[in-house]
Order: C-alpha cells, then structure tokens, then sequence
C-alpha cells in the first residue's frame, strides 16, 4: 500500500508518520509538497499533526486551502484512505470533509500525555484489527482538541458507525473524567459516511513502537493495511460486510 | 479603498470557555460588577472595491470562506470608506 | 564626536570609548559607537567572564566543537554528531513573559540548527519566587505558556528541566533554555565566513525596531528605568522558524553554503563582524536592501535590532540563486545584501552612503576584558555557621514527609510538562518525571540522556561545593537513566560581575564546576554568562545551572527511578553522611538556609561507575538520585509509578546521625535502587569492586510507605495520600 | 448596566504573522483587493455601574490589568448602556 504524507507549513508530525508507515509498517511512502496539484498513485494519504500556518485564524483554517486539498479531495471521493491525525484532523474538519469542529481545550492549555482510546467497533478501515471494545493506549498533544457537531449531525454519525474512538479509563470506561480536553461525548477520532476518510486527536504514530511506551497505535496502521488488502482481494467470498454501509470494505 | 473590521464570536449556542475564565479572572481583581464575557476575534483590513456594497460583498464572502467558521461562529461587520 | 553622555548610556565607560578612537583613528560615529557598546556589553563581548572560562576543561575525545561557535558538538557514534547549547532569557522574561521565553527558546533552537543540526529536544531551567506571590504566578504561567507555545509549535520537543522556587528570584526570575540538535559528524556547519566575492545573504523575518538594545539591557540590573526599555521586547513566531529550520537545513544539505550566523543578540551587528571576523574576511553590506516591517529606521536601528527569526548566510559565488529557490519555496525572505572583501574591515552603506566602517575583529574578538576583584562576601560566614545541636528535633517525621512532597521545589512538576509536547519526533524513550529524559537515536540501538541540574541553595552557601555538586548531580541523574556522562553546556546566572563579592560567587562557582568536570572527564562544549541578575541591589543565588548530555550504548538498557515490581529489593547505594546543610528540610521546617554542603568527587565518581555497570549489567530495575528531601523523599517519589504505584517498606538505621537528617537529610553521593532479590548477591560484590557502600534497606511491598528507624516505626502513610499531595502541590498553589 | 466592546491589536510596531499570513490566504483565495490585515481580539461584556464615566473608567482598568497586554497590544473600547 503506497503512502503520501503530506506537508504543509508548520507540519511537525511528517516525519514521524513516515518513519512508522517506513521503519514500523514496512510499506512505501513519500512525502507530498502542499503546492502539489496531484496525489494519483497513493492508497493512502496522511494528514500529519503539527501547527499548519502557526495555526493563525483557527487551526487548520488556511492548510485547508492548500493546492492539494483539491487533489485530496478527489482522492477521497474515489474511494482512496485518507488519515488525519491531529492537525490533520482539524483541517479534514475545516474542509468539510469530515462533520464537526475542534475547539480550544476545556482547560484553555495544550496537554500532552498518553491516555485510553475506547475502540468503538472494529468494523472501519481503522479498527478492523482491533478487538471489539479494545482499550488503546495511545498520547494526545493539543491546545484544540475539543470536539463539537451540532446534535443532528452528531446523532447522524452515532447511526452510521461514524464514531471510532472515544476517550476512555483504563479499564474501558467512557468518562468525564477520561474526558481530556472537553470533547462532546469523549470523541477521540471519527470517520466520513463512506467510512474512507478518518480523523482523530490522539498520535498513533507516537505509539506505534514498545520503545515509546506503547505500541498500541499499530492497530489503527495495522487496520489501514489489512483493509485494503481486503478490498484489493481477489477471491471476494467470506468478506463481512462493512457496518459503514456504502463502502465495500469487509473483514475476512 | 475601504477599510473593514470583522467580529467573530460564537454563537450564543456554544459554551465560551474562554469568556467564563476571563469573567472570572475579572471578578478575582476586583472588577465585581462584570456579567456574561465573551471573547472573540477583531479582524481589520483594508480592501480596494469598485464601490461600499461591493466592500461589504467582498467581506461578508471573506467571512464565510475563511474569516469565521460558521458551524460555531457568528461573525459581523462595519465598511468604511478609508 | 559623540558625548559622553550618550556612549555612557549605551553602556561603554570613558575609557572603552578612547579605545575606539584609537582603533578608528577618528571619533566614532552615532552607528559605530551603538555596534560597540553592544558588542563589548558583557552579553556579547564576556569582558568580565572570560579569563574566568578559560578555567574549564573543553577538550575530551569526543568534542568535535568546544565553545566559541553558536553550540558545541560531541561526536555519538555512527557518524553521528549531537549539538548542545544553553542559554539564558531572564531580563526579557521578567518585563514580559510570554515572549520573553518564547524567544529564548527560539533563540537556542537557532543556535542549533545553525551549526547544521536538527533540533531534537529542548529543556528548561526556571527559578521564581514563591507562588504565594501575584505578580509570579503570572510570570509562572506566562513562561510556561511561552515555552510551550514556541517549543511546541516549531516541534522540538521539550523532554526535561528543572523548576525551583525562591524569595531570591521574585524580581528576577530565571529562563534559561537549552536544546540539542543531530548532525552527521562531517557535515557541521560554522559560522565564519571566507572567499572574497562570495555574497552575503540576509533571510527570514523582516527587521522591525524591537529588541534594540537587547544586549545591553540584559547587562544591566533590573529597575523601575529598565522596565521602561521595554521596547527591548522581542515578539516571537515559532512558525516562521519551523519554515526557518526546514529551509536552512535544505540549504545547507546543498553544500553552497560557506558560512552561517543565526541574529541572536545585537542582531546584524553581530553577525555581520563575527563571521567576518571568524574567517579572517572583511564584509561589505548595504543595509537598504535588508527586508523591513517600519518606515524610516536609521542605520542605528536597522543594525542592533534584534527581530527574532532571522539569519545571516555567506553563499558560495554564484549559487545565490538556488540558495534562493530554497527560502523562496518555503515562502521565506533571501536577499543579497552584500559580499565578503579581504580586508577585515566590515562596511555598512545606507542607500549607497558609508555609515559605518569598523575591524571586524575589533567588534568580535578584542573586546576589553577585565580583571574584577574578588572578595568573599559578608554573609558568608555567618551562614556557614550551622550549629546542629540547637536545632529542635521533630517528633512527627510523617507529616514531614508530607510538607516536604508538597513543597513547590519537590512536588511533580507534571502540570508544567504535560504543557510540553514531549514526544514529538517520536524520540522520546523515558518521558518526563524521572531523573534524566532518555531519547532514542534512531536506527543505532542507542540512546542519549539529557539533564539540567542546579540547587542554588547550595552555590549560596557556598558557589565553589555549589558548582560542583550541581556537575555531579546532573552526572548522577543521567547515570541513574543507564548513560554514560559525556558532555556540558552551563549557563551562569549571577548578580552584577561589578560588585567584587558577586565576581567571588562566579569565579568560584567556575572552579567548583570545572574540578568536578575534570573528575568525571566530562568536557564544557557550550554555555552562556547571565550577570546582573538583581532586583532592588540584592543579587539572585548563584544559580550555575549544569546542562548534561550521556551517552547510552544499549538503549533497551535504560532505567527510570520508579519501582518495578512487589518483592523487588531496595537498596541505598552509596556514601551516607551527615547531609542536613542547605537541605530543603532546614529550610521548609526549620527557616534556615545555612551550612556547609560537601561533596567527595572521588567517592562520586566510584559511585556513579559502579551504578552505570550494575545497569549496564541488567541489574537493576529502578536507580534515582537522593536529592531534595534526602532518602524519604527519595524513596517516595520512587514509589509514585505513572504505570501504577507501589508500596515500599524499609528499616534504617541513623548510625550515628541526627533523626531527621538520617531520613531527610542531603548528603550526596547516593542513590536509590530495586532490584530484583536474585541479583542482590551480584550487586553486592559489584559495589564491593567499586569499593562502594551499600545497604540493603527493604522491600517494594503492598501500598503504603513504612519506615522503621533504629528499630521503631516513624512512618506508616498511604502511598495515594502522599502521592496525590506530591502531584497536585504546584496546581494548588495557582488555582 | 452597560455593555462594552473591547478591540486589543497587536501595536503597529509589532510583527502580526497572523495577520500577514491571513493577508497572503486571502489573496490566494483570489480577494485581490486586501491589503494590511490585522487580527486582534474582541472581547464583549456586560458590566454594572454606577454611570458611562464609572463603566468607561472601568474597562480601561481590565484593559491595562488583565484584557490586555500593553508590552505590546494596544486597545480601544466602547460602552454603551445596554
Ligand atoms: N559559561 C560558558 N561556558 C562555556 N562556554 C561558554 C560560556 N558562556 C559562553 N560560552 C561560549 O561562548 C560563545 C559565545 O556565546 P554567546 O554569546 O552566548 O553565543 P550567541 O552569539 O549564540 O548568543 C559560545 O560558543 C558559547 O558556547
Ligand atoms: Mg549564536
């Protein structure tokens, strides 16, 4: 599975996704310049964290103009796996490619450390290698993780499978005490209504190795991959179907 | 030439974090009688326009592509001639 | 001919002034005398600290640079070269404190990456006063806020540091930033400039008018006055320096870059004469095609303004274009603004006319160095005095204990580092909250260790023992984290150099630092002097803060200082003593800061290699260093696992010591270690061949903290209620 | 009780990246006509007091004390009884 990790100004996480995507996942990646007008030939396009155009105006306000997000665009509208992991996620919102929008933290302070992430179901092209209700353990670094749709919207998402990981305790509960940054419902990390597009707060690429405390951020690449292997496979049968109903992705 | 500025601020449906920790900080100072604060952004520019009503399009299409981002924030404006 | 006066107010004395009449041969102009003073301040020139520098040893097999380029350079292996550097921003942090160190960050994070290393980690030494007080309390968070604002941004992340709290910092607190980049060995890059005809390139942000006076001002005391210089504020933008760092790093990978100069303090003055003076070179520029953001800025202030994001560059003849292309594409100002000559002579021209004609190496390198008198201060002898038989003996050792995990100085400084991004570059293999952070070095197996390390309360009482308690502690602390000691920036932050009993603290701090740098064979690659840190006359401790970088072979081999497993066995390795001098404990209970703090640099080392092997040897399970609090505070905090908390109970014997220096007492030279039961005999033989004193002490066990001393128990205390005191001091105490 | 807007800005001395960096965003979302953009904060409040003089008098104190940061931001304001 071939990989963009694209660069805006001010990203800061590009090379510590293609290290993993490199060096953990064992897979070809390159880098992408903002200005670029094309992203043909990537299965999969990484919108890495960071502080794209010093996060001026609102984060993710100006990257989402960039050259490329016109080819990203239509990479997703033709079915292509597009991640967002922090910064990348506040621009995926602000391009209205993904529902909802990042507010400042409750606590009006960045927070770096490492928590839970609740697997919400494992039937996504990002959760397909995780056990149902699997606890990650994960870190989140942000001043604006704060997530927020309007209550249609919200319910909307609810019903398609569109939530994917929730801040949790260790043991799995879903608590406001778990609850790091404010976020409605504890979101973490969501997904388009095509189940192509995914957007979450907390780095799976900080904890993808045991070196770095945990390597649970694995089980989202580990799923990217084994999903488009899936799609990509020649003999179709014993595929599940998707919960996320228009895509044709399945498990085995 | 024109010159605008731009408020932006949430709207009335979303709670202002920011707003409620300066109101407390104020009443912390002494300020006793303060109520309801909200804290937003002041945005001037100055823009060349054919006339004030094209200004004031040209504004109002700032605001809604890129100013303000319209699913929590409202956003108002004043046009003059600069 | 310029008056007085005004030279004076600049900072220049009547005799530096005919000393440039002399250089000049003529009377300076206004342009001229303002690139002096700046030039000769003690913040750029070091007239008052140089001779005392040359005292510390620089050189050792691994330096590839010592001090006297932006950073130094220890060579890591596999081609491998780590830049390090210190530096201070008190002033500005004092006047405004968001920027203030925001800006010091940014300014150490280019120092770095101007020698050609990407930065990989930033650390921070901060001293204030009591947060009791208003007025530090916001300092407290404006320095948080800009550290982690900048740091964070630019994605460097801010791995460790330290956070003391003192009446002596309220009107003068201390920022001091450090930061380390990685370079290939071969590839590093200097700041001097060579090749007449080669042109001078200015990128970046543009020039603004803040920060004029930068250098001088952080050579003066703080007063009602300097607060009004306040346009000696610089604004920093972390995110034209990412853009910064990406482009120069480009840059300089194309291999048409001759020299490099980051503008730090007094800006183009500085960086145009010491490049030029570097490489033997001369340099002319015309400063009407430097990028502005103001109307109407004279010479004078196009050529001391110290707008922050900024470089200057010398570009191989020719290749200016493709030098270009690079800033272009990262949508960064590159502009041509002169070229290198022959004659050692830097000539500045406004629109076409000469304002400035000076040596370079009159600015650079003959700055006026002085020779300060010395005398031992007043309050030295009384304080040493510390009679311990009159000290009231405590009766309730637990909630000692209790007040002691609860002091500013001791508690977890987490709400502080979770402000931090720690992990950006996915590097950081021990987080913060243990002894020293540990970062991987990818794709080699190793690892580096990082420290910063200074009790001023010890340099008060005395600065020589101070200086180098503060060199053996950060040594301990990286050798508790399973790396070997390899290098040290410092950064000295003393009162005004003019006052002889402050020029006693600093020279002594200097030799203290130097004898145990020369004990362990650590070298000083880099640092920084900080002088005149004073408020209302009355100076700051002498706070030397020791930055400290190991080397680790074997990273799987690292250690942290938190208990493991139940079972595991507790062991105080190392030298006991009496230790209640200048303790944390005198201070917190008994209002004293007095004593005399000793340490035996001989028995140090001995300790720390036989604490480097037994972790070397996959021996030990935790190791951290007895510092503040002495042993109970120690044994506390390494029952306070992020992973899950353990218990611990031990049985101590005073031995001849006082109660409460037995358990809370500082002597040095010791550290606390778990191991697992098995490997107990090995650790005993090899201390035994280290010739070093080990006592086993007790068990990791259940969920409390029990302490039997000389066969009775004065301590039985829940582990959550102690550890939930410790983590929540700091945010009490700013709610 | 009366209502004051406040409008902080960055000092005309003082480098807006912010607003630069919105300047060149706007342009190349082809609003050719903008020139000189700032951004600042506006902050909206309630307040009660004993007349406009007392309410003006106050918010220039929260200004100096806490809204603003006269290092480097100026501001203005208005109050108006609400
Ligand atoms: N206390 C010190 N110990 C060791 N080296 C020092 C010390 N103070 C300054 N230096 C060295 O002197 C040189 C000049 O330092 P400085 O003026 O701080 O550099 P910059 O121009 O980057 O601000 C640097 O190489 C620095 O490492
Ligand atoms: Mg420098």
């Amino acid at each position: 599975m071939k990989f963009g990790v694209i660069i805006f100004p001010g990203s800061n996480c590009d090379r510590d996704c293609y290290h993993v995507v490199d060096q953990v996942m064992g897979q070809p990646v390159d880098f992408i310049w903002h200005g670029a007008d094309s992203v043909d030939g990537y299965d999969g396009i990484i919108l890495p964290g960071g502080f794209s155009y010093g996060d001026y105006l609102r984060t993710g306000a100006i990257a989402r103009f960039s050259p490329v997000m016109g080819a990203v665009e239509k990479a997703a509208a033709a079915g292509k796996t597009v991640i967002g992991i922090c910064n990348g996620f506040q621009i995926l919102t602000e391009a209205g490619m993904l529902p909802g929008v990042l507010r400042r933290n409750e606590s009006l302070q960045f927070i770096c450390k490492f928590l839970h992430l609740k697997v919400e179901h494992n039937e996504s092209a990002f959760t397909n290698a995780c056990s149902p209700g699997q606890v990650l353990r994960v870190p989140i670094a942000h001043g604006e993780g704060n997530y927020y749709a309007d209550p249609e919207v919200l319910a909307g998402m609810e019903e398609n499978g569109q939530i994917l990981f929730r801040y949790c305790e260790a043991d799995g509960t879903v608590s406001a005490a778990a609850n790091p940054n404010g976020s409605l419902e504890n979101i973490a990390g969501i997904c388009n209504r095509e189940g192509n597009v995914m957007g979450m707060m907390p780095h799976p690429e900080r904890s993808s190795e045991e070196i770095l405390t945990s390597a649970d951020g694995r089980f989202v690449f580990e799923s990217i991959l084994r999903h488009f292997k899936m799609r990509n496979c020649e003999c179709g049968a014993a595929h599940a179907t998707c919960k996320i109903k228009t895509a044709k992705c399945g498990v085995r | 030439m024109y010159k605008a500025k731009v408020f932006i601020t949430l709207k009335k449906s979303v709670l202002d974090t920011q707003g409620q920790v300066v109101q407390r900080s104020l009443q912390a100072l002494n300020f006793g009688g303060v109520e309801d604060v909200r804290v937003g952004k002041y945005i001037e520019l100055q823009l060349q326009a054919a006339d004030k009503a094209a200004a004031e399009q040209a504004v109002r299409d700032m605001c809604e592509r890129l100013l303000a981002n319209t699913v929590i924030e409202q956003y108002k404006y004043e046009v003059s001639e600069a | 001919m310029i008056e007085p006066k005004v030279y004076r107010e600049m900072g220049l004395n009547d005799a530096e002034y005919e000393q440039i009449v002399e250089i000049l041969g003529r009377h300076p102009n206004y342009t001229e005398v303002g690139m002096y003073a700046v030039m000769w301040s003690e913040h750029c020139g070091y007239k008052y600290s140089r001779p005392v520098l040359k005292l510390f040893p620089t050189s050792g097999p691994r330096v590839l640079q010592g001090p006297g380029e932006n950073a130094g350079a220890v060579d890591v292996g596999d081609g491998m070269a780590v830049v390090m550097k210190i530096e201070s921003h008190n002033h500005p942090s004092a006047v405004e404190p968001y920027q203030g160190a925001a800006t010091g960050v940014g300014g150490i994070i280019r120092d770095i990456f101007t020698m050609g290393a990407r930065p990989i980690a930033g650390l921070n030494s901060l001293r204030f006063g009591e947060l009791g007080d208003a007025r530090t309390r916001y300092l407290f968070g404006g320095v948080v806020s800009g550290i982690a604002g900048y740091g964070n941004c630019i994605g460097v992340p801010t791995v460790a540091g330290e956070i003391y709290f003192d009446d002596c910092y309220e009107g003068n607190p201390l920022v001091n930033a450090m930061c380390l980049g990685l370079v290939d060995s071969d590839k590093i890059a200097r700041a001097s400039a060579s090749g007449a005809g080669n042109p001078v390139m200015y990128v970046g942000a543009r020039t603004g008018r803040d920060g004029i006076h930068g250098a001088t001002f952080a050579s003066v005391e703080l007063s009602e006055e300097s607060e009004e210089r306040r346009s000696a504020v610089q604004v920093g933008d972390p995110f034209t320096e990412k853009l910064l760092v990406e482009a120069t790093l480009e840059a300089l990978a194309t291999g048409y870059i001759v020299g490099i100069q980051d503008m730090g303090a007094a800006g183009l003055t500085c960086s145009t004469t010491e490049m030029a003076a570097k490489g033997d070179s001369g340099m002319e520029v015309e400063i009407s095609l430097v990028p502005r953001r103001e109307d109407g800025m004279s010479a004078y202030e196009v050529m001391l303004s110290e707008s922050q994001e900024r470089m200057l560059l010398v570009a191989a003849e020719g290749r200016e274009d493709e030098v270009k292309a690079i800033f272009d594409k990262w949508g960064l100002n590159a502009v041509v603004i002169g070229k290198l000559t022959d004659d050692g002579i830097v000539r500045v021209y406004d629109n076409g006319e000469l304002v400035a004609e000076v040596p370079a190496k009159s600015l650079a390198e003959d700055t006026p160095v002085y020779c300060m008198d010395a005398r031992v201060p007043d309050y030295v002898e009384q304080v040493r005095c510390l009679n311990k038989d009159e000290l009231p003996q405590v009766e309730d050792f637990e909630s000692v204990l209790e007040l002691l995990l609860r002091r500013h100085n001791v508690a977890s400084k987490e709400c502080v580092y979770e402000q931090y991004d720690h992990m950006v570059q996915v590097n950081t293999a021990v987080l913060p909250g243990s002894d020293a952070a540990v970062l991987r070095l990818k794709g080699t197996g190793r690892g580096l260790a990082v420290t910063t390390d200074c009790n001023s309360r010890y340099c008060y009482l005395d600065p020589y023992t101070g200086g180098a308690i503060a060199v053996a502690e950060a040594a301990r602390s990286v050798v508790c984290s399973g790396a070997e000691p390899a290098a040290v920036t410092d950064c000295l932050n003393f009162g005004n150099p003019e006052k002889p009993e402050i020029f006693w603290q600093f020279r002594q701090a200097v030799e203290g630092i130097s004898e145990a740098c020369r004990t362990f064979g650590v070298p000083v690659i880099s640092g920084n002097v900080s002088f005149y840190n004073e408020s209302h006359g009355t100076a700051i401790y002498p706070t030397p803060v020791i930055g400290m970088l190991g080397i680790m072979e074997d990273i799987e081999r690292r250690c942290t200082s938190f208990f493991k497993k139940d079972g595991d066995a507790v062991v105080l390795l190392g030298f006991n003593g009496p230790g209640l001098d200048g303790s944390e404990y005198l201070k917190a209970v008994h209002g004293l800061v007095a004593g005399c703090p000793v340490i035996d640099l001989d028995k140090e080392k001995r300790l720390q290699a036989c604490c480097l092997e037994a972790i070397r040897s996959g021996l030990l399970a935790s190791a951290h260093d007895v510092a503040e609090g002495g042993l109970a505070v120690a044994l506390a905090e390494s029952c306070f696992n992020t992973d899950g908390s353990h218990g611990v109970s031990v049985e101590l014997s005073s031995d001849g010591l006082r109660l409460d220096d037995a358990l809370f007492g500082e002597a040095q030279s010791r550290i606390l270690v778990s191991l697992d039961s098995s490997k107990l005999d090995s650790l005993i033989k090899l201390a035994a061949g280290h010739d070093v004193p080990l006592m086993v002490i007790g068990t990791v066990a259940g969920s409390s903290l029990t302490v039997d001393l000389d066969g009775s128990r004065v301590m039985d205390m829940k582990i959550a209620k102690l550890e939930s005191a410790w983590r929540g001091a700091i945010e009490e105490a700013l709610a």
